[in-house]
């Protein structure tokens, strides 16, 4: 029976993710973005929530929730909402463990899984991005081919996040022209973790190029055995994942700009008078509010075991589309004052385009 | 719980609903088109045996109920022809306010004959010459004769108009002031049965779409209706926080704002399933999944439509949803309306710019959903008028704050 | 220099082209939609201005002045501005004699150019387009094959304006799969008018498809002798006019919009007073003005002997785009209103939406 | 006639000041992006050894003079670097308002010293903290004391302030008012030399974008000038058909605003060409002349970038057309620059999203580029504000008609 409404135990999460970010994140987020740094406490507060854990099955040393994609994308917005460098980075030892979760052998499933319920922080990531133009997901560069009982690895890869700190990670390559995911250990031989770019916006968390060089995985690390990953449906998670960011920094945007326009005053009243103004903010906020029911249409897909790909795919695109929009327009209301660093904006707009490029950077 | 699927028994009056829309509006879409203000007698003794194939089966008295049931059935009609659809014997917009605004005994005498006798329509009649979105400045005036009311004035784009005043049974909801220096607050609706003197229709339009519905202007002159055919609160309440009488009438647009929304949809799905049969028959497959800057030019186009339908579609869902659930959606029902209207426009007019010469020609009904569907974007509320509402509410700001 | 000032002989034809189009044009046009027929005696006092004979050489019979891109520019705007229909009813004849004017043969121009000279009416036209999806015209699916001293032509066209009456017509068909002109007389055996088509709009010109089975063509009446023609400058010259016709549509939308906010009041003042209708208008204003000079501009280069190409496409692309904009618009801002035949804005929005399909009916 | 054909001397001064954007601007945009509030001593120089390489090479000064020629070379200049040729020492925005309401006395006085000793700069404040576009708000005050007016007040946004302070020769135009009854009629400009006791810098802003250009907050406390710093009519005119001072005064967004339109074509076109060349390299042809639907949908993109970008461009030669012909351009200015703010915002925008992960990247500068741009659709009036001023215009409405 279609409903709106999260669940009582999801209404929860999101109180709680609302308020981390409002209290902690929101605090300390421009700082980050200027000094291309989240700190150490921050992030272990985060890891505290098992966001990852709370999705692992108890025999694996989770909290025994079932694996929900609606609820990942409640909680994405939420942190994103925040900010979207530390939604990102808090989220990404799900970058390893989810795909592993969804798509893993059990074998897989019983050595990787437990990591990230321990009390320790774990780092992991993914890397599907690649270095040039006209990047397709589904004709990657980097490849993969067997040789004896190792997959070995050659490519370049770029955007991981948090690649130089990853205990563990998935890379995605082109197996005989199907992207498959392997799942690489820190000091694997081969794997060269770059410079840390330097990108327009996410600039508090810290990417990395990787070079591939005959990078050797062992059989077994192939994500889902021999069988392989059903790669399109890990994309469709991502979608997902990332539309609902698109939602949570669209709607801090759009607050924001909201707020300003009633403040404001010109012409003795607030600007948030002027039809021009309000007018803006509607449309804002009715494209905002569209967008996070069909993320959690594909979610809910997902969920159901369903075929999400073509909502998951739409959804992403009009998000994407939506928080260029967005954030872009709420920098215009406030004119000026949305080109400098005192306010927010700005960094969402610079965030807000990165959406279209984005691919596997989160997953829910 | 966030839930997408939909009942069974709500997915079963789509599919009965849908194969009905094709039986018995698709075939003569294009005849009622062309011949307009011509009244499609056959489908009309069809949709009076059974109200459950028009727009009564859909708003309020279907299966649907009150709930996004009401706005999938209504996109399942709008998908055969919106027009014939508006046709629908039944108390339509008029009794739509009769169900918001009505006492329970207002609803019996006006409403009890529906389903028994010969077709009969309702009608809502708001908009005047000099007046649309700004109802404050209606001028048809309503004056307390003893037990009457006496009705002045004249009235246009009231849809059903001619239809409900020309058989028996019929009622048409007119908008008038009892008083005009009390603004707003003095705006009132009441009943006009058919067959009361003075009241008449004056003329009816000719239309960019929607043909087959009947778009009328009337004019009341010295028409005489009982004093309690008025339809909530008769006193004049100007005090805000008190205006429930004027509240209450308008809470109708809560209802119908999300069933336009769904007619634009169901109009734009029509489109967007035309468009993609011609893909079929060519060989065309849309790839989603692959990255933008592969796709080509008719691959995103399409795409952008369907997202922008679905986008739409979410939002009249969750507006009828909240009504459903007996929750305020006045917010959500503007929304909705704002988004379809102008989703659905712009789908359609891509539609037939994709299909070229077919796209443009009246040998398929493409064109004539690119005229029909503009509508949507603008009766119950000019997707200016209903953004200027979303903005006014989420701002928190009132008519003086954002004009 | 650069300037955006016609010369004074151009700003004379405005003048006589918006007058006729004022007093005649506007009289008429919605009766003529209504009933698909625009009556002889406007088309007769259309064809005394001399459109077409103006740009054709005194020595075959025309009043010598050069043929002029941007001066037909000047003149389709203010017809189209008039009624679309009519515009493109008055200027059918140059579908024929200004291709051969600017690719025919010296023989080509001395049989058939003296015939747009005369003082009776000439009915001439041409057919490009064909009736299917995805059509494209540099892959005609009517074809020409040269067979002894004929072509012979065969395939189907659509869209065909004024067909049923033409003497004269130019039929575009993929020769070795280029696309080139044959000029072919009335009574041409093989050639068959169908019946008149039912469009959206333009619904005062009759518009017809065309059936070629066998039509032989001499030789001598491939457009441009056995050199052939270039099809891409005559497609540009096309372009142009279509963009100036629909900056024209556009323009009487603009104006009738603009005046009905002025008049029309609500809530105490004109719906123009609002800065969601009043945005509208200046928006649309807006891109109507940078459409105009752009048509210019790429027509410039046509009467300079340049390449036009470029500028005529994306003049053209961005036109379609613009007027449909501008008509929806302008039926928005009516309301209601908009939606009835009682105003002109409905009419518009249905020949506005018709630029992006109508390749190749008119020309300057 | 209708002519778009360029003067080769203009022709010749565009190749040149490409050239030099290429030489002097390009290699060094980068740096001054990263560190912000750095100056870039050597550019600087060599901009006031030959100012032809910098803004004042556009603006009145250089050989394109007031027309066509100012805004191409302007599109050369930013296609270089937007932030660096606002760091051009010269008279600036300043001059800009000197030229157009100054009398040649005060032309002389301020600008006299321009062209000779060390760099200097000219600078306009007219934002406040608490007004934007709403310049009727201004509460820096302008008080006459005998043969000084005495401003107090606080500046912000304001181009080239440190440096016009800090650089002796240098003048800021403040905008204050005489008379804060008066409204908008009560607000003059007053040039304020460098070296002026009672105004000081408070601090530099950080920026999106456009970081190279100084944008200075500044404090006028009892800041004493002579009396004939005033420009314009220093007499209050309340009536509207005599308001010539403020007019006066107002009409350098006539000038200005080409400009900045032609500012936002120069990154716009940097951001196109460097699509452009990476199609090259990729072996992507653009193909003109193809049917919509057969294009990709990344062709259709660039399509669309270029053709809003030549829109633009057509508007903005027009305007500057028009006052090299000594035509009232008002709306045409407000045109082009509500018409190149948007559109190079957007151009700009597509152009980080069709180069993906390399195009997000500060590794090149396109990603500056997009931060840079977004300035042309807010400075100078924003976009709303602009799109207000023809509203106005076309409809003949005064500021109440149309609010």
């Amino acid at each position: 029976m279609i409903s709106f409404s999260p669940s009582e135990e999801q209404k929860m999460v999101i109180t709680t993710m609302k308020q981390f970010a409002t209290d902690e994140i929101r605090k300390i987020y421009r700082d980050c973005d200027e000094e291309g740094e989240i700190p150490e406490s921050i992030i272990e507060k985060a890891w505290e929530f098992g966001l990852i854990a709370g999705s692992i099955p108890e025999s694996l040393g989770g909290f025994g929730s079932e694996h929900s994609a609606v609820s990942g994308a409640l909680v994405a917005e939420e942190l994103a909402w925040g900010d979207l460098s530390m939604a990102m980075h808090f989220l990404s030892p799900a970058l390893t463990a989810f795909p592993i979760l969804e798509a893993g052998t059990e074998e897989q499933k019983a050595k990787y899984l437990p990591l990230f319920c321990e009390k320790a922080r774990k780092y992991a990531t993914a890397a599907l991005l690649e270095p040039r133009f006209n990047f397709d997901l589904n004709e990657l560069a980097t490849s993969a081919r067997l040789d004896g009982s190792d997959y070995v690895l050659n490519g370049e890869k770029c955007y991981v996040p948090l690649a130089a700190n990853a205990d563990l990670m998935i890379i995605y390559a082109s197996l005989d022209g199907d992207t498959q995911g392997f799942i690489v250990e820190k000091g694997t031989s081969g794997l060269e973790v770059g410079e840390r770019e330097k990108n327009m916006g996410i600039k508090a968390l810290a990417t990395y190029k990787l070079g591939l060089k005959d990078c050797r995985v062992p059989k077994s690390n192939r994500l889902g055995g021999e069988a392989g990953c059903d790669f399109t449906r890990i994309q469709n998670y991502s979608q997902v994942a990332l539309s609902s960011m698109a939602v949570g920094v669209a709607k801090a945007a759009h607050e924001y700009a909201l707020e300003y326009a009633k403040q404001r005053y010109a012409w003795g009243e607030p600007i948030a008078s002027r039809q021009a103004i309000a007018f803006m903010l509607a449309e804002q906020y009715i494209d905002i509010e569209a967008t996070r029911p069909m993320t959690w249409e594909a979610a809910w897909e997902l969920d159901r075991g369903m075929d999400a790909n073509k909502d998951a795919y739409l959804t992403k695109m009009y998000a994407d589309d939506m928080v260029m929009t967005v954030t872009d327009r709420s920098v215009q209301v406030l004119g000026g004052h949305g080109y400098i660093r005192e306010h927010p904006v700005e960094l969402y707009l610079r965030n807000g385009r990165g959406f279209a490029t984005f691919d596997g950077m989160a997953i829910v | 719980m966030i839930d997408f699927e939909i009942e069974p028994q709500i997915e079963e009056a789509r599919k009965v609903t849908r194969e009905n829309a094709l039986k018995h509006f698709r075939p003569i879409a294009r005849y009622y088109d062309e011949h307009e203000h011509e009244s499609p007698e056959d489908l009309i003794d069809t949709l009076w045996q059974d109200p459950s194939l028009g727009m009564a089966g859909a708003m309020g008295g279907g299966v649907g109920g009150i709930g996004p049931g009401m706005v999938l059935l209504a996109e399942e009609m709008t998908w055969g022809d919106a027009g014939l659809m508006l046709c629908s014997p039944g108390p339509g917009l008029g009794g739509a306010a009769l169900m918001m605004a009505g006492t329970p005994e207002q609803l019996g005498r006006f409403m009890m004959s529906y389903g028994q006798g010969n077709p009969k329509w309702g009608c809502m009649a708001i908009t005047e010459p000099g007046c649309g979105s700004d109802t404050s400045a209606i001028t048809t005036t309503a004056t307390r004769d003893g037990d009457e009311w006496v009705l002045n004035g004249e009235k246009i784009f009231a849809s059903a108009g001619q239809r409900a005043l020309d058989n028996e049974g019929g009622f048409v909801v007119v908008w008038a002031s009892v008083d005009r220096s009390a603004g707003r607050a003095g705006i009132k609706s009441f009943v006009v049965p058919s067959g009361t003197p003075g009241i008449r229709v004056e003329k009816l339009e000719k239309k960019l779409g929607i043909r087959a519905s009947d778009t009328a202007s009337l004019i009341l002159e010295d028409c005489r209706i009982p004093y309690d055919n008025i339809l909530g609160n008769p006193e004049v309440v100007v005090d805000k926080a008190k205006g429930e009488g004027y509240k209450k009438v308008f809470a109708t647009f809560d209802l119908t704002r999300p069933f336009v929304a769904a007619m634009a949809l169901g109009v734009g799905r029509a489109a967007l399933e035309f468009v993609q049969e011609v893909f079929d028959k060519e060989g065309i497959k849309i790839r989603y999944g692959m990255p933008r800057n592969k796709l080509t030019s008719l691959e995103r186009d399409y795409m952008e439509m369907e997202a922008s339908w679905k986008a739409a579609q979410m939002l009249t869902l969750r507006a009828a949803w909240m009504m459903g659930q007996m929750s305020r959606n006045d917010l959500q029902a503007s929304m909705a309306k704002a988004k379809a209207g102008i989703a659905v426009t712009k789908v359609t007019q891509k539609a037939v710019e994709l299909l070229g010469p077919l796209g443009y020609s009246r040998d398929s009904l493409l064109e004539k959903w690119m005229r029909d569907s503009k509508i949507n974007d603008i009766f119950e509320g000019t997707g200016q008028v209903n953004t200027l509402i979303v903005a006014r509410r989420i701002l928190g700001f009132d008519r003086e704050q954002l004009k």
